[in-house]
């Protein structure tokens, strides 16, 4: 048991991103309206940002910014700045994110301009008419 | 409905916690993310591109290619909002 | 003219060209078509070259901006990569031909709009094709997925709610699939797929490396609609806009088995021991045979034939699934040549339902009596199409379907031979009710024709329905020189044919 | 979406002189500052998507604080479809430049034989042009996302 509580506290971000994740993918699939659905889906892409973001964190690293002209003389310890790649990364998610959510709040006003509600089964009871 | 939702919903929080059990410590500069390509980056980022922060190094030059299919996604959602929200005005 | 960047100008032609169309499409709709053309032709031309070029000179690898592997992104031009460039480009030229009309019926006055979308989804398929870094592939399924968004939500009364499901269910997998590239990157610390692929046999970490393998797998099949995760598809491609359906239709789905392929064997490489595990394996296959025979009865029960055109892509999905699953030589080879075989027989079909909308205004089954008299040669093609998707001999369907049922038989898998079976017999009752109605039954009194008039599809819908018809005979009698020369090259080591 | 519109409307009658001319005061640092973040996207924190969604907010910041025309008075729908093609053209015509001058795509030091400033030189340079054109496309789309959102479509009398 001790085995198990020593990992949690060495990787509890992990631990905290995973139940983020899975609070947003069950409002995506478990929710019937849409506005939730959409939410959960936030939830779920801010969580694997954060995720991949402390990746690349080291323990008492600065920011990924260095002074040109002392690195160009003699060079940087990498291990005093943290990995730049994962934030590289979650800048191109951010913008995914943004992209899809825009996407689905533009249909979600023409679906509740056609049918009146954002209540799938009402929306599905309407189509069935 | 939901009942299945839920038990999905929990077997992949399952499966994701077991896999964090082979993953370095949080914060440890020893980690493989941190070893293998990402020490170059620091260390020669600013010797190949002239550019102090190394993010904006690496997002407009050695992964340029992404930023521009990134650039191109936000272009695409700019105008699928104007093709589904307005109307045609011919 | 075969410079070291052809790929990539067959890649940059579709987006420019989609940047140009929003610009001057305002001004004239004029400038549309022919830009349009122009661009799909040189892309087709340069896969062309680029094919044969790899063919002579054997795969290479591309560094975009000239960082060396690990550090900048990677593009693997392989035969597999570079058959895939030559079938995307093409079919997307064949289904841009009759999408420029069908669009001026279906949504006049903002064909700019809808061609520029449509490019630059012809140029994320192109660049997902040839990507060799793990996260850029995430980034290219994002565009692949935000133009299909747009182009499905611009459909009429019922699309943006089948939009919306398409949203969510292609947000989870994309999420999946990054989570998966998460905790390579994690274990690994590279996103280039050759460096993963070389570094993950050393490592001792068995548990991260089979959660990422399952996120991966778990994500591509909701992305390609395998049938348990396929709610979404059906009400998304039958009610897009024609012009649409036409090219999402055959090339997202195929793309994105070739993408499991890329990751099972670029990244997994053969030996990895999920792929090698005959319990996963076997597990996969009868989750493929289910997958065949439920997706086949479903396409029974449809009243409208695009409807059912989607429930048999969904069955299709879970032939290449489970080909590429039986792990022998046969049965990639049979996986492989039904990417391409399928591609060319959903684009045929949905050509020809697209002529059919054109002209009839409706594709229920009671307004198709007596069809054969007034679009004869359409229904000739759909005919071919039908043949083909049977399976029968001289079309191409007949032989990929043969090297699956050989692969199955090799690996001992029945089930999945007999699901390949019943559903060819279920295929057959399909398309033969539909040729029937076309062919034998009289003309209903009251079958009052369209605005158009009776008479044939125009001929920017009809000339690319009869080129892919031919196309599908082609392919059927060149089957053998493309398995020998192509498909023979592009088997991951191990899978001897 | 018309009950809203007149919902606002009456609301505006009484203190929306303190939000407009703080907004009018505003609005012209805001826009600088979003320059600023794009420029220095090498030096400080920033680059072309934060310093766009900053300029983009800005028109935002107007269309909230007094309506949509106002907005529109300064960045016409026109002008901003044509902008956003000029910044995404500007990230892929440099990169498409790049491989036509001979070297690799996407390689800035290939544009060192048409304008010799030295390859490394060019990197810095060619990663400043992307950000610019990047900073163009983001700053647009965001005016454009909320307007269409906003207004749901007929671009009249927005939130």
């Amino acid at each position: 048991m001790d085995q198990l509580l020593s990992e949690i506290v060495a990787k509890y971000n992990y631990w905290i991103y995973v139940v983020l994740m899975m609070i947003g993918f069950y409002a995506m699939i478990g929710k019937r309206n849409l506005v939730k659905k959409l939410l959960g889906m936030n939830i779920f892409q801010t969580a694997i940002i954060l995720f991949y973001v402390s990746i690349g964190g080291k323990r008492g690293a600065g920011i990924p910014i260095v002074d040109k002209h002392a690195v160009m003389l003699h060079g940087v310890d990498a291990s005093r700045i943290l990995n730049p790649l994962p934030h590289v990364l979650m800048l191109t998610a951010i913008v995914v994110s943004v992209s899809v959510t825009g996407v689905a709040l533009a249909i979600m006003i023409r679906i509740h301009r056609k049918f009146g509600t954002l209540e799938e089964d009402e929306i599905l009871e309407k189509i069935g008419q | 409905m939901k009942a299945l939702a839920f038990l999905a919903t929990l077997a992949t929080g399952i499966v994701l916690l077991y896999g964090t059990r082979d993953f370095a410590a949080w914060g440890d500069a020893a980690s493989p993310a941190s070893r293998h390509v990402s020490p170059v980056y620091i260390q020669q980022a600013v010797k190949q591109t002239h550019v102090p922060n190394i993010v904006t190094a690496i997002l407009g030059d050695y992964r340029g290619y992404d930023t521009m299919f990134e650039t191109v996604v936000i272009y695409c959602a700019g105008l699928a909002v104007i093709c589904v929200l307005r109307r045609q005005k011919t | 003219m075969n410079t070291p960047n052809m790929h990539l100008y067959i890649l940059a032609a579709p987006l420019l060209s989609a940047f140009a169309v929003n610009l001057l499409g305002r001004v004239s709709r004029a400038w549309i078509g022919p830009l349009i053309l122009a661009a799909l032709g040189f892309s087709t031309f340069g896969a062309l070259l680029t094919l044969l070029r790899v063919l002579r000179d054997g795969a290479y690898r591309y560094t975009v901006g000239n960082w060396q592997a690990p550090y900048g992104i990677e593009l693997v031009i392989d035969p597999l990569s570079a058959l895939m460039l030559l079938l995307v480009s093409s079919v997307a030229l064949l289904a841009t031909c009759s999408a420029l009309k069908s669009v001026q019926n279906e949504l006049p006055g903002r064909e700019h709009l809808f061609f520029t979308l449509y490019m630059i989804l012809v140029a994320g398929l192109l660049g997902l094709v040839q990507t060799g870094d793990a996260f850029n592939l995430y980034v290219l399924l994002e565009i692949t997925a935000i133009t299909t968004y747009g182009l499905i939500a611009m459909g009429p009364d019922r699309a943006p709610l089948a939009s919306f499901n398409y949203i969510i269910m292609g947000s989870i997998g994309a999420c999946f699939y990054l989570l998966g590239v998460g905790y390579l990157y994690i274990l690994t610390g590279t996103l280039n797929m050759a460096d993963i692929a070389g570094i993950l046999p050393g490592l001792n970490a068995p548990a991260a490396v089979a959660t990422a393998f399952a996120f991966l797998m778990v994500g591509l099949w909701v992305k390609m609609a395998l049938f348990p995760l396929h709610v979404w598809l059906p009400n998304a491609y039958s009610q897009a806009p024609t012009g649409a359906g036409v090219m999402i239709a055959p090339l997202m789905t195929k793309v994105t088995v070739y993408l499991m392929i890329r990751v099972m064997f670029s990244i997994f490489s053969p030996g990895y021991e999920f792929i090698q595990h005959a319990g996963v394996q076997s597990l996969i296959v009868w989750a493929a045979s289910l997958a065949i025979l439920c997706a086949s009865s479903l396409a029974l029960a449809q009243r409208d034939l695009r409807r059912m055109l989607t429930y048999i892509l969904v069955a299709e999905v879970a032939y290449m699934v489970g080909g590429v699953w039986l792990a022998n030589g046969t049965g990639m080879t049979g996986a492989i040549l039904h990417i391409v075989n399928d591609a060319m027989m959903t684009l045929c079909l949905f050509l020809a339902a697209a002529a059919i909308l054109y002209r009839t205004g409706s594709l229920e089954f009671d307004r198709l009596h007596g069809l054969y008299r007034r679009m004869p040669l359409t229904m000739a093609a759909f005919t071919v199409g039908a043949l083909s998707m049977i399976g029968v001999p001289p079309t191409c369907g007949f032989f990929s379907k043969w090297y699956l049922i050989l692969g199955a038989v090799r690996a001992g898998h029945w089930e999945f031979m007999t699901a390949l079976l019943i559903s060819s017999l279920i295929n057959a009752v399909l398309f033969f009710r539909i040729l029937e109605l076309a062919y034998f039954q009289p003309v209903a009194g009251l079958q009052a024709t369209t605005q158009q008039g009776s008479g044939e599809a125009p001929l920017p819908m009809l000339s690319p329905l009869l080129i892919s018809a031919i196309a599908l005979l082609a392919l059927g009698f060149g089957c053998g020189p493309l398995i020998e020369n192509v498909i023979r090259l592009a088997l991951p080591p191990g899978f001897a044919p | 979406m018309k009950l809203l519109q007149e919902r606002t409307r009456d609301r505006l009658a009484g203190e929306d002189l303190i939000v407009r001319t703080a907004v009018r005061l505003l609005v012209p640092f805001i826009q600088l500052f979003g320059l600023y973040v794009i420029v220095h996207g090498h030096y400080s924190p920033g680059g072309g998507f934060q310093g766009g969604v900053i300029l983009g907010s800005s028109f935002i910041l107007l269309a909230l604080a007094f309506d949509l025309r106002t907005s529109l008075r300064f960045l016409s729908v026109r002008v901003n479809a044509v902008l956003s093609n000029v910044g995404v053209l500007i990230y892929t015509g440099v990169a498409l430049l790049c491989a036509l001058a001979g070297g690799l795509f996407l390689d800035y030091s290939a544009l060192d034989r048409i304008l010799p400033l030295g390859p490394v030189a060019w990197r810095s340079m060619g990663i400043f042009l992307v950000e610019l054109g990047v900073g163009i496309a983001v700053m647009c789309i965001m005016a454009s996302l909320f307007w269409d959102l906003g207004s749901g479509g007929e671009m009249d009398e927005g939130l």
